[in-house]
């Protein structure tokens, strides 16, 4: 088999029974069952990431995660020019030299090749990308048994892209969540991960679960049955268990009984420091928050993080993350006032940010305006279509805070929290004073670590 | 001639299939506090859109593109025609994660400058040197590590 | 070089002078000072164990663990032939085969290779062994300027042989120590770790420290001037740490001012879990108890521990070890209250047992006495020197207690405390019972793990 | 003949170089709990020891050496010459951690077969049987896992 060459044609996708039927033969758990099941033992099932150009060397690849690592879940990462549906590219790059594709083209590589890859191994797998519009994507990975789906109109709008109107990727997201219903009724759950990572980098832990509520509630009100709320590690060990921990608590006050909603925690996603020990340290850190928050699902890093796609080898050892279920920490306790006050905090941002939102009657509509009008907004967004007018700092703890919350539609308790607990941040005093800061707080955990900020390569 | 200029204008973006954007504003930010008027075309930017800019900022001194997603190569695949059509004449720089993987390869600065690019820089630090260099038109590219 | 042969002759010992001005030269920290170095900047010092027969590999693998795992003391452990003086035998395996010696035969190999291992790395080295009878090996360890030296007379007696007297091993390490004295007259102090592990399976925190008290004030009285207390993990989270933080306490109470003494940790000796994901979490488990307990120095084990000797790959992954070192764990709290309570029991039993004895003016005479007459006891003695009547049980919060003091001088309300917490551990019925009992405890962490007991291999 | 005797005794001890002894005394206190006669000549016990206790116990029906720290080969040199001139005329039996090293060879019953050893076991808790089988007197020497 030339495994760069895509199959010579383009085949009919199956239909949706055919596809339904399919995944009862393959004989594995759904990944809605096994989160399930994580969930009701207490266990936090682990998922690392990985893709790459190559068919035959993805199918190693999964299959050697498989048997090293053995994952709960296992992930087929889509190269980007997938993502934004720049085919061609994949294709030319995947014909040129596989090795320089930073994912799995799966649309490409065709359905057939996914079910070949899911038949391969023993654990379910899901689709992560990034991309506005999913659809055609969705629908190959449905095709290829596929039981899980990253993204959201926003969450994978305005990090992924710089054009695409909210308008657009909402509705693509919106058949992508029909199809999920449609599935759900004919007795296939989808499980559907809410990417509320956004753009990883110092991201306000209500901005995160503020965009997840809404999808979540978009995607219920089409059928979706099980949703999976990805919340990204910020660095800031109580706060980040109040994140997850906050997770079941909005479920339970915004949506609808009968959706199984799990927490899930993206190990660090910002500057990660270079050296192995320390970005082992990094690693492990996110595994306690993992098994602190209560989270149902931990995707991991690999030291090589700080590099570049990391290699098999890396991406085997788990070493640190599977921490996170050692029989052995129960002795670990918190500062649980902390973590409560913290709680608190997040739960009142959240609901001065999305409740307003919901509180309309076309909640598509309302969230592209509220995001045109700043009402609903995220740091460093890649698109038009969000102001960023947000601009966090860590507070002198590492927390992460509201320096300015631009428009958000916050009360004067909120913000003053916020201010007191950046006092002695510091006010920029221009903007040069300001980017330093920001970019120290980038770099958080190069300081901590005495790293020198100089690019790895 | 346009170094005479009281304001210096550069032109910045980020690679077309390239998302990533935090360090495009962050230096962004950090020209601007340094005195350049910064064009940020932001994420996703093909060699079209950067030769679009450059048409509508024909007195930016350098193009500054960004990659960290590893796409640099193919995303800059145009960049040899648009620079032969007097597209983008002025110098084009390149940083960021430019190949995919953890193992880089020291030969990678090569095949960009065979496509066009004047200079390879990692360090955004760097950046108001090299435009200074690079207005000086010295002879050869430059490279910085 | 032929690796396996012994040098042609056994060549004259340098003088301590030269040996002293060696060590000088030599140019590298010695372990005392890396150990305070360590405990003055908060780390936990690492150090792995190893020792293989052949020179050329031993060479080989300090150099790999230091390249590798950059530990901050190394290790030559010594043959079990050499630490009997069956000199004989080492001799004749290291000429058959070196790889069937379970350590590095010193003695035989000689000094001058001792140097040439010694210069090889930048870490300071320890000898680890096992002799009552050392005084061979420690002058040659001096010689090779070997700068840290474990045992005692008790803990390097009782599990070790079967047939030496107390009497002549106390001596024998009394001539260890005054060596140690005079060289720290001549300005190099040698650190001295007390074997506190002992037979290390199911050891009482009380006769672990009592046993390295009376060893302490019996090497203070040499001369000693930094002496390592080593303690191995028993298993007990509270417990552990406990005993660990009562060391410095000890230590001011019963040794003189002016002897440096540390806090180490013997990562868990007993039964080992098999699978390669439980030997690590209890890896990283005695890393967090080095931590929080405030241990100097943490002697660290692999994952292969329940096969055999490690292979280099293996004791290089000091991965979960050296997380002890991790900035990120500043949010751990403890049950504080269970720790002082456990610290208090401990003080107590250690004074009951080593006061007694500390109180007469032959400390040797009545150390053997003691042992003779049940006063002094360790559990699971390889001697005859030891009565072994007391027995340990885990309570069922796996805190290791006596279930039979046997002739100890315990106070009525410390056995009352020792037989309460064990109230529902049942008094064993049978013999047959309580070997059933006490294999179960001594197999603790296969139960944890859900391991069956069935031996590795 | 002794088999006919009411007790049933065994020597049991660690091999020369080897002072673990925590298997050693749970192993003597099981088989006690089970009726045995167990004379426990513990640890660094050597052939001419284990040869001595069976000259003072020539009712046992086996000698049991445990071994653990991998020196079990070089310490059983001795092992065919004492049973050679006749000083252990019972069974013999080996268990524990028999060699150096975390990976272990296959063929290492063998070698201690050659030595004079009549079964290599890992598991204790296979001694009575095996006891029970040696005293058939099963014509071929006896192997369990
Ligand atoms: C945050 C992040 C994201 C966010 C980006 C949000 C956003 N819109 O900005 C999200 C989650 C959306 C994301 C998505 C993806 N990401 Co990403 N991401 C990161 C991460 C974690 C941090 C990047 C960051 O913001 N750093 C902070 C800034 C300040 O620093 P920086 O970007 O590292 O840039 C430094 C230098 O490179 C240099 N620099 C950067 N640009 C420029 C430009 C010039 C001119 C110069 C001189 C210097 C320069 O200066 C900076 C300071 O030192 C990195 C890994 C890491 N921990 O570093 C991965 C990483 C960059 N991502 C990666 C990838 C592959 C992706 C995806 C393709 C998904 C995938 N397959 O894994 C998608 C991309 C989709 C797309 N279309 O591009 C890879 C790149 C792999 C490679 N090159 O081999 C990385 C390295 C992760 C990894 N180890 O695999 N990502
Ligand atoms: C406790 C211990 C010690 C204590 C022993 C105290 C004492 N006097 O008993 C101390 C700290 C003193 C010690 C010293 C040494 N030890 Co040690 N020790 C251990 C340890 C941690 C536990 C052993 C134990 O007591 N287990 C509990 C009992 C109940 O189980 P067991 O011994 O494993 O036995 C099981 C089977 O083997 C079998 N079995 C045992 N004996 C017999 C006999 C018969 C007839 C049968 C049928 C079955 C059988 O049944 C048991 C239940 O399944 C093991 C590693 C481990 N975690 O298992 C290393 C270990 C046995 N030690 C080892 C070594 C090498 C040493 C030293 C030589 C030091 C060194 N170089 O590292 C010295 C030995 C000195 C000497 N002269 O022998 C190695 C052996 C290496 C090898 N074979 O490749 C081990 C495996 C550690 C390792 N991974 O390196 N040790």
């Amino acid at each position: 088999m030339n495994d760069a060459a895509p199959p010579p044609e383009t085949s009919e996708l199956p239909t949706l029974a055919e596809s339904v039927a399919y995944v009862r033969e393959l004989g594995k758990p759904t990944a809605a069952e096994v989160l399930h099941t994580a969930r009701a033992t207490g266990r936090v099932a682990l998922q690392p990431r990985c893709g790459v150009g190559s068919h035959a060397q993805m199918m190693t690849l999964l299959r050697d995660l498989e048997q090293h690592a053995r994952p709960d879940i296992l992930t087929l990462t889509i190269d980007s020019h997938t993502r934004l549906k720049r085919f061609d590219n994949a294709r030319a790059v995947l014909l040129r030299n596989s090795a320089e594709l930073n994912g799995y083209p799966l649309v490409t590589h065709g359905w057939q090749r996914g079910r070949e890859l899911n038949e391969a191994v023993a654990a379910p797998l899901e689709v992560r990308h990034g991309s506005p519009d999913a659809r055609l994507l969705f629908e190959t990975s449905v095709a290829s048994g596929i039981t899980s789906f990253e993204g959201g109109g926003i969450s994978y709008n305005l990090p992924y892209s710089k054009a695409v109107p909210l308008s657009e990727s909402l509705a693509a997201w919106r058949d992508v969540d029909a199809l999920c219903g449609e599935l759900a009724g004919r007795g296939l759950v989808v499980d559907r991960e809410l990417f509320g990572t956004l753009t990883a980098v110092l991201v306000p832990p209500s901005i995160s679960l503020a965009v997840s509520v809404l999808e979540a509630v978009a995607a219920a009100r089409e059928g979706v049955r099980c949703i999976s709320v990805a919340y990204p590690q910020g660095g800031h060990f109580e706060q980040d268990v109040a994140a997850l921990r906050a997770i079941p608590l909005l479920a339970a006050s915004y949506l609808p009984e009968g959706v199984e909603v799990h927490a899930v925690l993206h190990e660090f996603m910002g500057v990660f420091p270079k050296e192995r020990s320390h970005a082992e340290d990094l690693i492990l850190y996110g595994a306690l928050v993992a098994r602190l928050g209560g989270a149902t699902k931990l995707i991991t890093k690999t030291y090589l993080e700080a590099y570049g796609i990391p290699d098999t080898r890396a991406n085997i050892d788990g070493l640190l993350a599977s921490r996170a279920n050692s029989p052995l920490l129960d002795f670990i306790a918190l500062d649980e006032e902390r973590v409560g006050s913290e709680l608190d905090w997040i739960l009142q941002e959240v609901a001065e940010i999305v409740e307003p939102v919901l509180a309309t009657t076309d909640l598509h509509k309302e969230i592209e305006a509220a995001f045109a009008e700043g009402r609903l907004d995220i740091p460093f967004s890649a698109s038009r279509y969000a102001r960023s007018e947000v601009i966090p700092r860590r507070a002198p703890d590492g927390a992460i805070r509201y320096l300015s919350p631009g428009l958000l539609p916050f009360s004067d308790r909120t913000r003053r929290r916020n201010e007191e607990s950046l006092a002695t941040t510091g006010r920029s005093t221009g903007l040069g004073e300001m980017v330093k800061g920001l970019t120290s707080d980038v770099n958080h955990f190069l300081n901590v670590f005495g790293e020198s900020p100089a690019a790895a390569s | 001639m346009r170094h005479e200029n009281a304001t210096r204008t550069v032109i910045l973006g980020v690679a077309a299939s390239d998302a990533h954007v935090v360090a495009n504003q962050l230096i962004a930010h950090s020209l601007r506090a340094q005195g350049f008027t910064v064009v940020n075309v932001g994420a996703c930017t093909s060699v079209a859109e950067f030769a679009d800019a450059y048409s509508w900022h024909p007195e930016a001194e350098a193009v500054i593109i960004g990659s960290l997603n590893g796409h640099a190569y193919e995303d800059l695949q145009d960049l040899p025609a648009a620079r032969a059509q007097g597209l983008l004449d002025c110098p084009v720089i390149l940083g960021g994660n430019l190949s995919v993987g953890s193992h880089k390869d020291a030969s990678d600065a090569e095949r960009f400058r065979a496509l066009g690019v004047d200079a390879v820089l990692s360090d955004p630090e760097l950046l108001p040197a090299t435009l200074d260099q690079l207005r000086t038109r010295a002879p050869q590219p430059l490279a910085a590590s």
